[in-house]
């Protein structure tokens, strides 16, 4: 039932969600609990302007990464469905980035595994940021302090 | 009889490849598949990845292996 | 901007979500992060069938309750925005019972603003439930081991 | 010169009743409110609210108050 989607097209998290949500008809009256996590372009970071990004990332590594961390969050907490969506390529400010949504019956079970999710997302998944700042491109590091 | 070996982002533009192929013989393990090709010592923090998990610099590789090279990864910013 | 809303008819939290905000367009690329929960009515709770459900509230004591946490939830966090809806009435399972969206510029504030405001408004909101279960209507009670 | 009383869930249907209001006289507490609208006791674990706000037993209450009385809330289940 999890579903990984890799894409280099604008998506809307909220019509995504709505959709698995409604082609799972046997999730309904099973979950009590959805917690969503949309990670969204600034148009700011580190003090300067944001005027895109490129996310570059190792595709088949990615792919492996995420379903590998998905199955990992099933098997910690009783979760009955996750969704996960990523993208990648060219980005403008106030596009989503990522989607990770999780269905449970308790709230704390989806809770847990959404933080979990992006968590293990921003420290390990194989995704590098270049951003385009009045400066000039600039690849983000993590030393420089990404909040 | 080859390696497969691919860089990523400011690595990636700093050697001027995305992509190469070397031939395996002298080859033991990750470290030595980035000397080969980028002709180097293999800088610090550095990730290696080796067939698409991530490895040790002195991870053993052999034929069809495909071993990358990163920079630590920039995933999240939310 | 913190938008609040009691409701007796079934709400769908997605579209619910795009629609607040995408009616903030000052909003645009000032958040990176969105924290979502909705709570949805299951078709079982306390090993029984739940058939429907009725949630009776103290109208004007909820309202003004709902609109103190959110307004605490801000001064504790840096977050954006926050939009909250809670359904009353009657209820069927699969229908979403509460959504809490929060928007801040990272993660972490909008991860500890949802949950404190779903933890808040699980122990402390004027609601109280009735289920119809084939053995009959029956008032939960938090001692029943809610979980 | 009144107070209004309002009733909630399992105590609204034990009580038969949702709201009522009584004459201020000689109530100075919300457990008196109580006591004159159901003629009983206030029982353990109820929760009492005067004006919207969440009260003890033996706060004072005054005319034009609203004093109302609940069990427990049962607000999450998700």
């Amino acid at each position: 039932m999890v579903k990984i989607r890799l894409t280099d097209r604008a998506f809307d998290p909220w019509q995504e969600i709505a959709r698995h949500q409604s082609g799972q008809p046997a999730l309904a009256g099973k979950f009590g609990a959805t917690a969503v996590f949309v990670g969204t372009l600034r148009d700011f970071n580190q003090g300067d302007a944001v005027q895109a990004m490129t996310l570059e990332h190792y595709a088949p590594m990615t792919q492996k990464y995420l379903e590998r961390v998905a199955q990992e969050a099933q098997g910690r907490w009783p979760v009955e469905d996750v969704l996960l969506i990523h993208r990648y390529g060219e980005l403008r400010p106030n596009d989503p980035i990522v989607c990770v949504a999780v269905w449970a019956a308790h709230r704390d079970s989806a809770f847990d595994a959404c933080r979990y999710l992006i968590d293990e997302l921003k420290t390990r998944a194989p995704f590098w940021k270049q951003e385009l700042t009045p400066q000039g491109r600039r690849w983000v590091t993590p030393e420089a302090g990404e909040p | 009889m080859s390696i497969t070996v691919r860089f990523f982002a400011s690595i990636r533009e700093k050697l001027g490849k995305e992509q190469d192929t070397i031939d395996s013989k002298g080859i033991s393990c990750a470290a030595d598949v980035w000397s080969k090709s980028a002709g180097m010592p293999l800088p610090r923090n550095t990730l290696v990845a080796v067939n698409m998990e991530y490895a040790r610099p002195d991870q053993p590789v052999r034929d069809g292996d495909e071993v990358a090279f990163f920079p630590p990864v920039t995933g999240g910013g939310w």
